[in-house]
């Protein structure tokens, strides 16, 4: 199957419709790395393994990356839901991407156009992770000071490195809120309080717009769940107005519509 | 031993305030604390943090001569967080002041040499320190030429000053604004510093130059002075990097290995060229 | 005062502690422009309405005055000047609806220099007018007073008429609309047709009832509506034509001297820009149909107001003989029904149709005129006659010409061996039933909005009610203009009105166009959204993920390209269009990374309140 | 012979101090009774602690039991008790156009810290010459005064540890106050400095004199990866390597490495509150974010990875050689194990250094 | 000491609830003074983020209203921020933060009576609710966390 994966892309360079393939290479520990593949003859470098777990797309935000021109990149299903809901958010109109991934019997698809893609997504990749799912259930049933205090005691450790934004798809702004100082709207010392601010507005940007990847949750260097904010903003959305993220190329966005009948038995 | 905290500013009283060209400002500070007054003394180039409280503290040179006691000045354009709130401060408010920090110009050096000055813009301020030094003990140098110049006539900071140079016949000022930025009664030199430089060679004879002013014109100035025979280790330069603590441990200014708050920021070419480009 | 304290003191913001800033923010401002600094520095800080009117223990109540002029200090602190948005305006105006009113309108603002675009959905202009015999109070022809005007239009060089035509949508803003016009298949080509009308005398299909005649004749499928029609040139009704219902006959063709007839014609679409609108699709009327207790128009000698205009009309079916529609009996009887409709909840339409009183005193006249032997009956509920000489218009109705005025509803109408048994009550003598044989009945049938007026308002994005009348945008101060800026109405689509009302609501709505084209550009408040742009290499930071564009209910979000001195794409970024922005401000709190900020409600002015508002911790 | 770290003769450093190092014994059962005298002498006990993360961190303890034994490396380092993510610096006051300043130097408290490793003392080491052999930092040096660094050589290691490659080992004492190694059931205690002699005289039953003795069978052999002064004199010519670009691509320019560090330093100041009242604080920043070294024009001397990526590396091994004599990495292996790309600071090293 | 007096921020629009309370000042209806107004172009200009620096800075209970649904001035204003504060609400609630602290309404410009009452009663839940201290007892920066009892989880 790597072979397979390794020959599709010596073939996709070749016939140059790629100059860079963004793939995973080598194990080191439990991890494949991402590696960056611009000649034919580092194709062999190239692996698919359960442990590829990176979500490449962020990586078509890095304007190194944009430079290089036509862009070859291997998803798994966080990636590949990311690259539909992008294309929503017109984030990758400039880029020529060929898109590739390998199905559950193994087989090096290449998707001809975005509907394929969707097909595809549609098809195999789940909307939110079981253990995520469980976690969310856990907290769901705790009073509400326990979850303040869970959710306070975790964000305790967060030292604001930035590694969830740094990760995620979706934050793509060229300038984030945390850098806007005019007015300063999130502090920059990483005490409680200040994580919790940022935090609470980083799962309200990515309120139904998070594809639940659950990269930032994998890497916090602090081990905070973070991924399970953003799993509940979704469900919450989902509950009230429908629709889910990255299935859809067109799939709208919850907060920039409205329905004249949504809820409001909370408002008198 | 006990050392002085370093993070603690002095006060210091804004006793006055001048709008220079629009959002630059000039400020005259006065020390809150006569005691810090008297134990405070700078040498021309050295630079300090001035902080609002509540908003930050922001970076720029000394502006003004240290052979005239009793008061700083300091010349900004409000673009930032900080710099905004310092131009909201009114006459008599109390900010924080911490420094004097940096390597400075070896003025002393430069006795009996003459002076060749090139600046753009809001690099100016920082050569006005150099400037005044001079002037306020003319005796000891040789002749002074002043490259200056800036985006628009209104742009041109110290504009008092530099007419007074200009009337000065031991001053030679070279005056322009960059192409477009003129107005209809604007009677000395249109186009960029570095173009205006090459037309009007210095004599490197006996002579230091110093090019202080955005990246790209000590980028382009520094070569064509070693064009015209300055040696580079007589064309000196001050960078303005990013900073915060001013000695040498934030990491904001870092040139390679270089802080430019503390090796720094008044560098020879010599020096900038065995430097990576990171400035 | 504020003045010379701001002089005194140089004051570089100001707060005023007074009342509410809906009152009299507009006051100060300009009081503090006076004084020579930004109005938009002034804030006012409510200490009225919020505090001492609602407060009573005077400690607390200070307290809080005391934190509400602190939170506008803050703010004001952070207010930035703002100056009045300057907005091109297209000189030029499209009114829709070739009535008397549109016409007004359309003189009005053409003699004024400034360029006119006529809108008629129907073949000719003229509109209900058109229709009628006489007006009144003074009883003069109504096609002899309304042709001039009409002609006047076709032939004024400022004015462009487009007649047959429709508006198929409007996009843009005051200044500058896109509109969008239908240009429905005439299928003649007007420039070769003399309006000769041989090709209507050959017209095959000769029973379609004549709209203009109200229904009482018949019309051809190519034709035009009437004599005076302007433009006088017919055009073919397809829907009644044998050749596109059957593809056979092609008569006209064949007979049109000029060769001006041209089937394969299609509708066009024609796009013009235009600085401001005015709306004068005028009204309609209910039919006798629409009355149970009449007969549901079944009886062919119950008729509406206009059916009985066009009887009355020398240019009419009967050439001005008042003949009843059955037999063509001259009627020796007739009675006249005021309010057929209006004010009458259960008929869901609760508002008084205005003229009906005046038409129903003319009709009556008109008739006795015609035939001094007959009888008129009026069944009326009271008579509304405020307006110049029309009170004594009804007088004469009832003492010289000798109508009989029977205050009282009409319960039933129904027909009994050729006569119509009118059943009604007369209120004044004790309530007494009346029974009354009438020959003929006319029906002052309730005046409602015209039928594309719901989808015409959503096209121009204008309010209206729930009887699709449109709205004002304000009953009295603004009678008008509409709440959508640049759109005015006149006549009759606004409310039931008569033809001196239209008239000068038409006049009205020009004067204010002509005012708007008065400048070559036009001020708005600067109070807008803007996205942020700065110096290179940063540009924006706006990421262009557009999510603010559907948020916009002005559509006034567009899409910018930045490109760098080569032309390259650097990126995309939103850029809100100030002309159509109205300052609502939901584009800031939907942008997450703080690109688009709101003049005058900037996140650094709230953000610096809620601070302010609360001391701060530590 | 356990090596030591190459200093220059020139400089003197801080850390060399005049203490002659003793060595004793203390037996494991023992260890928790010298945690607890250190508990009960008041001072505040930092010491790993497992999350339900699964992850290691230090943090204040209140009792032995909380303390974790089994790990390889906590996930970040302990600089934050001499260097914490945020510091205040000084709060203010404005009344009536006065202002009132006021540090918070004299809330330090004496602190022990449990369970380093050898590298982190390492780090500690490093972290005294960076910041108070030039303007001494007030603040450090008052937190480093008060630290007792209380450390335990490593049994094991991962594929991420390199202190080998570095200069280091499992069971050198650099930095250290207290080096402590298991032996069998015993634990061998190296006292350092004059602090570490002062927590063992808390409780001077508990420890037995003892000769010095070999360490490197008790001890990890981490797999060396290169020879540092091979590197140290390779590196100094790398700057202009091509590699740079490859080794950074991967990087998403977050601070999880810089944070994780126990040897970086940079930080930003921040104020925190209103004009009338708040704070001055220092925070961690990161040599790897994008908006490190943007002047306020816009105008970036580092704008992208490539440039930021190379600075804090050359900085581990070049410029902080330069400047300290130092090589400022001692080989944790946090930054590998922390890092979203999984971006490996050695094999990054190799391929700018290689040919 | 008198009982526990809450300090209430109102964020509102200019066009419905501000005129709202206007009315209730011109008609001179009385009510609790503990309330301070801020005012907004709409309700779709309130950003959440405004709603935790107010909280962060000490406020007790917060009121956000605006026009009812269909009179929003700016046509769909008040249905976009309807849908921001549901998710708002739920973020805070999956987070454990006491959201019956932030009341949402609809007060329109002929409402002045309702405002009134709605001011009172928010007013009087807060009052029972206590001071909000939530933040204030966060731990603050390693430092803190040293000289503080234990630590949060």
């Amino acid at each position: 199957m790597m072979k397979a994966l390794q020959n599709k892309v010596t073939e996709l360079f070749e016939n140059g419709t790629i100059t860079l393939m963004i793939g995973f290479r080598g194990v080191l520990d439990k991890f494949a790395i991402p590696v960056f593949i611009t000649e034919v003859s580092q194709a062999d470098q190239l692996i698919w393994t359960p442990a590829c777990l990176n979500n490449l797309s962020v990586y078509l935000h890095k304007s190194e990356v944009k430079q290089v021109g036509k862009i070859g990149i291997i998803g798994n299903a966080g990636t590949l839901r990311s690259l539909l809901q992008l294309i929503s958010e017109n984030q990758l109109k400039e880029l020529e991407l060929t898109i590739l991934t390998i199905n559950e019997q193994n087989e090096v698809i290449v998707f001809a156009s975005t509907e394929e893609l969707e097909v595809y997504v549609q098809a195999n990749c789940p909307a939110y992770n079981p253990e995520d799912q469980a976690l969310v259930d856990k907290l769901n049933a705790m009073t509400r000071e326990e979850r303040w205090k869970y959710w306070t005691g975790q964000l305790s450790a967060c030292v604001k490195c930035y590694a969830c934004r740094a990760v995620c798809p979706m934050c793509y702004c060229s300038v984030c809120t945390v850098e806007c100082n005019q007015p300063q709207w999130i502090k920059l010392s990483s005490e409680t309080e200040g994580n919790l601010e940022w935090h609470i507005m980083r799962a309200m940007h990515l309120a139904g717009r998070c594809i639940n990847c659950g990269e930032c949750g994998r890497i916090c260097p602090a081990g905070i769940p973070l991924q399970l904010l953003t799993v509940q903003m979704n469900q919450e959305i989902e509950r009230a107005f429908g629709g889910k993220t990255g299935f859809s190329a067109k799939s709208g966005y919850a907060l920039n519509t409205f329905k004249t009948e949504d809820k409001e038995t909370f408002i008198r | 031993m006990e050392v002085k905290n370093s993070y603690i500013p002095y006060q210091v009283r804004i006793a006055d305030k001048t709008e220079e060209a629009p959002m630059v400002q000039t400020y005259r500070l006065e020390f809150v604390n006569p005691s810090d007054a008297t134990a405070f003394s700078f040498k021309a180039g050295q630079f300090a943090e001035y902080g609002v409280f509540g908003e930050g503290e922001s970076t720029f040179c000394i502006a003004s001569p240290p052979t005239r006691e009793g008061y700083v000045e300091c010349t900004f354009r409000s673009s930032g967080r900080v710099t905004k709130a310092l131009a909201n401060c009114e006459i008599n408010d109390i900010i924080g002041f911490r420094g004097p920090f940096g390597n400075t110009f070896p003025i002393e050096q430069w006795y009996g040499k003459n002076i060749v000055i090139i600046t753009g813009g809001i690099g100016l301020p920082p050569l006005r320190c150099v400037i005044w030094n001079i002037l306020d003990q003319r005796e000891k140098f040789g002749n002074l030429t002043i490259y200056y110049g800036a985006k628009s006539v209104a742009d041109l900071v110290y504009k008092k000053e530099l007419q007074e140079w200009k009337e000065r016949n031991d001053v030679n000022l070279y005056l322009t604004v960059d192409p477009g930025g003129e107005t209809p009664d604007w009677k000395d030199h249109i186009g960029f510093v570095p173009t205006i430089l090459e037309q009007n060679l210095p004599s490197s004879h006996n002579a230091i130059a110093i090019v202080a002013g955005p990246p790209i014109l000590i980028k382009l100035g520094m070569p064509i002075l070693g064009k015209c025979g300055f040696a580079n280790n007589t064309i000196y330069t001050t960078l303005e990097n990013r900073m915060k603590c001013g000695v040498g441990k934030c990491g904001h200014c870092t040139v390679g290995k270089t802080y430019v708050c503390k090796d720094g920021p008044v560098f020879t070419y010599e020096e900038i060229l065995n430097m990576p480009p990171e400035y | 005062m504020i003045i010379e304290a701001i002089r005194e003191h140089k004051l570089t913001g100001i707060v005023v502690g007074a009342c509410s800033p809906r009152m009299h923010e507009g006051t100060f401002r300009k009081a503090v422009d006076k004084a020579g600094i930004n109005p938009y520095l002034c804030e006012m800080a409510n200490l009225r309405e919020h505090c001492s009117w609602v407060h009573s223990r005077s400690d607390e109540t200070t307290q809080k005055a005391i934190d509400i002029v602190r939170t506008l200090v803050e703010k004001v602190k952070k207010n930035a000047p703002l100056f009045p948005i300057k907005v091109p305006v297209t000189k030029t105006a499209l009114v829709i609806g070739g009535g008397i009113a549109g016409i007004q309108a359309a003189l009005d603002i053409a003699n004024a220099g400034h360029q006119v675009i006529v809108v008629e959905k129907s073949p000719s202009i003229g509109g209900h007018m058109s229709q009628l015999s006489e007006t009144f109070p003074t009883l003069d022809c109504s096609q002899c007073i309304l042709t001039p005007r009409m002609v006047e239009v076709a032939q004024h060089p400022n004015i462009t008429l487009h007649t047959y035509a429709e508006v198929d949508s409007v996009a843009g803003f005051v200044g500058n609309f896109d509109v969008k016009i239908r240009l429905k298949a005439k299928s003649v080509d007007f420039s070769k047709c003399t309006g000769c009308g041989a090709c209507w005398q050959k017209c095959p299909s000769k029973k379609i009832p004549n709209e203009f005649n109200a229904g009482l004749s018949f019309r051809t499928a190519i034709y035009t509506p009437f004599p005076q029609a302007v433009p006088n040139k017919p055009v073919i009704d397809r829907v009644n034509c044998t050749w596109f219902q059957k593809g056979k006959c092609g008569l006209c063709q064949k007979n049109c001297p000029a060769g001006a007839i041209n089937y394969d014609t299609q509708d066009e679409l024609l796009d013009v820009r235009v600085g401001a609108i005015v709306t004068a699709t005028g009204f309609d009327i209910k039919h006798s149909d629409f009355f149970p207790e009449y007969g549901y128009g079944k009886h062919l000698d119950i008729i509406d107001g206009l059916q009985f205009e066009r009887l009355a009309s020398a240019s009419g079916p009967t050439a001005g003989e008042i003949r009843r529609p059955s037999d063509g009996k001259i009627p020796e009887t007739v009675v006249f029904v005021a309010c057929a409709g209006s004010r009458d909840k259960a008929k869901g339409i609760e508002y008084c149709s205005k003229i009906c009183c005046m038409y129903t005193a003319k009709h009556a006249m008109l008739y006795k005129h015609k035939h001094h032997s007959g009888n008129a009956y009026v069944f009326y509920m009271d008579i509304r006659a405020g307006g110049k000489s029309y009170d004594e218009f009804v007088r004469r109705a009832i003492e010289e010409d000798d109508v009989n005025y029977v205050r009282g509803r009409v319960s039933r109408i129904y027909e009994k061996d050729g006569k119509l048994m009118v059943i009604g009550v007369d209120t004044l003598l004790n309530a007494k039933p009346v029974t009354i044989e009438a020959d003929l009945v006319v029906l002052a049938t309730a005046v409602v909005a015209n039928q594309e007026a719901e989808s015409l308002a959503q096209k121009l994005h204008i309010s209206y009610d729930k009887h699709h009348f449109f709205a004002e945008a304000h009953p009295k101060l603004k009678p008008v203009e509409t709440n959508t800026a640049g759109i005015m109405l006149a006549g009759a689509c606004q409310a039931a009105k008569d033809i001196p009302e239209s008239v000068s609501q038409a006049s009205a709505s020009a004067s204010k166009v002509i005012g708007l084209f008065s400048a070559s550009e036009m001020t708005r408040e600067p109070i807008v959204a803007v996205v942020n742009r700065s110096a290179p290499p940063v540009f924006t930071t706006c990421t262009g993920c557009f999510l603010c564009e559907e948020v916009c209910p002005y559509h006034a979000i567009e899409r910018d390209e930045i490109r760098d001195r080569q032309g390259h794409l650097i990126k995309r970024a939103a850029k809100v269009n100030a002309g159509l922005c109205q300052g609502c401000g939901t584009c800031v709190a939907m942008c997450r990374n703080k690109s688009i900020d709101l003049q005058g409600f900037s996140n650094e002015q709230m953000l610096g309140e809620v601070m302010a508002l609360l001391n701060t911790p530590f | 012979m356990p090596l030591t770290r190459s200093k220059p003769k020139t400089k003197k450093h801080l850390s060399d101090n005049d203490y002659q190092m003793e060595q004793s014994l203390i037996s494991s059962a023992n260890l928790q009774a010298f945690f607890e005298t250190l508990l009960q002498s008041g001072r505040i006990v930092v010491a790993p602690v497992l999350k339900q993360s699964g992850k290691v961190f230090f943090q204040p303890v209140q009792a032995y039991s909380e303390v974790a034994t089994d790990y390889i490396q906590t996930a970040f380092s302990a600089k934050s008790v001499v260097f914490p993510k945020v510091e205040t610096l000084f709060s203010f006051v404005r009344k009536d156009g006065e202002i009132t300043l006021t540090d918070s130097l004299n809330r330090i408290p004496e602190t022990v810290v449990w369970g380093l490793r050898p590298c982190d003392a390492a780090g500690f080491d490093y972290l005294t010459e960076f910041f108070l052999r030039e303007n001494p930092d007030s603040y450090f040096k008052t937190r480093k005064e008060h630290t007792t660094l209380i450390t335990f050589g490593c049994k094991e290691a991962d594929n991420a540890c390199f202190c080998t490659s570095v200069g280091l080992n499992p069971g050198n004492t650099t930095g250290s106050d207290i080096l402590m190694t298991f032996m069998n059931e015993e634990c061998y205690v190296e006292i350092m400095t004059e602090k570490g002699q002062q927590a063992v005289a808390l409780a001077p039953s508990l420890f037995k004199a003892s000769e010095v003795r070999q360490k490197d069978a008790f001890l990890a052999k981490p797999a060396t990866r290169f020879s540092i002064d091979e590197i140290k004199d390779k590196i100094k010519h790398a700057y202009a390597s091509a590699e740079w670009k490859q080794v950074s691509l991967g990087c998403f320019s977050c601070g999880a490495c810089a944070f994780a560090c126990p040897t970086c330093t940079c930080f930003d100041i921040q104020d925190e509150g209103t004009q009338d009242k708040g704070v001055r604080l220092r925070c961690w920043d990161a040599c790897g974010f994008g908006m490190f070294t943007r002047h306020s024009s816009g105008h970036n001397p580092k704008n992208n990875q490539t440039e930021r990526r190379r600075q804090r590396l050359m900085h581990k091994f070049n410029y902080s050689v330069d400047n300290l004599g130092i090589v400022s990495c001692v080989g944790c292996g946090r930054c590998i194990r922390v890092c979203p790309a999984h971006l490996n600071i050695f094999e990054n090293i190799l391929s700018v250094t290689k040919d | 000491m008198s009982q526990f007096e809450p300090k209430i921020v109102a964020f509102v629009c200019n066009w419905c609830t501000y005129a709202g309370a206007d009315l209730a000042g011109t008609s001179r209806t009385n009510y609790e003074s503990n309330v301070r107004i801020i005012r907004f172009p709409c309700t779709g200009r309130i950003d959440f983020m405004l709603l935790l620096k107010a909280f962060q800075n000490g406020a007790d209970g917060i009121i956000v209203s605006g026009c009812h649904p269909n009179d929003c001035h700016y046509t769909s204003g008040n249905f976009h921020a309807r849908r921001r504060w549901i998710v708002f609400k739920s973020l805070l609630d999956f987070m454990g933060f006491p959201t019956e602290r932030i009341t949402f309404s609809w007060v329109s410009a002929a409402e002045g009576s309702k405002w009134a009452e709605l001011v009172d009663d928010v007013t009087d839940k807060i009052r029972h609710l206590g001071p909000f201290e939530d933040f204030n007892k966060l731990d603050y920066s390693l430092i803190n966390q040293l000289n503080d009892e234990g630590l949060t989880e």
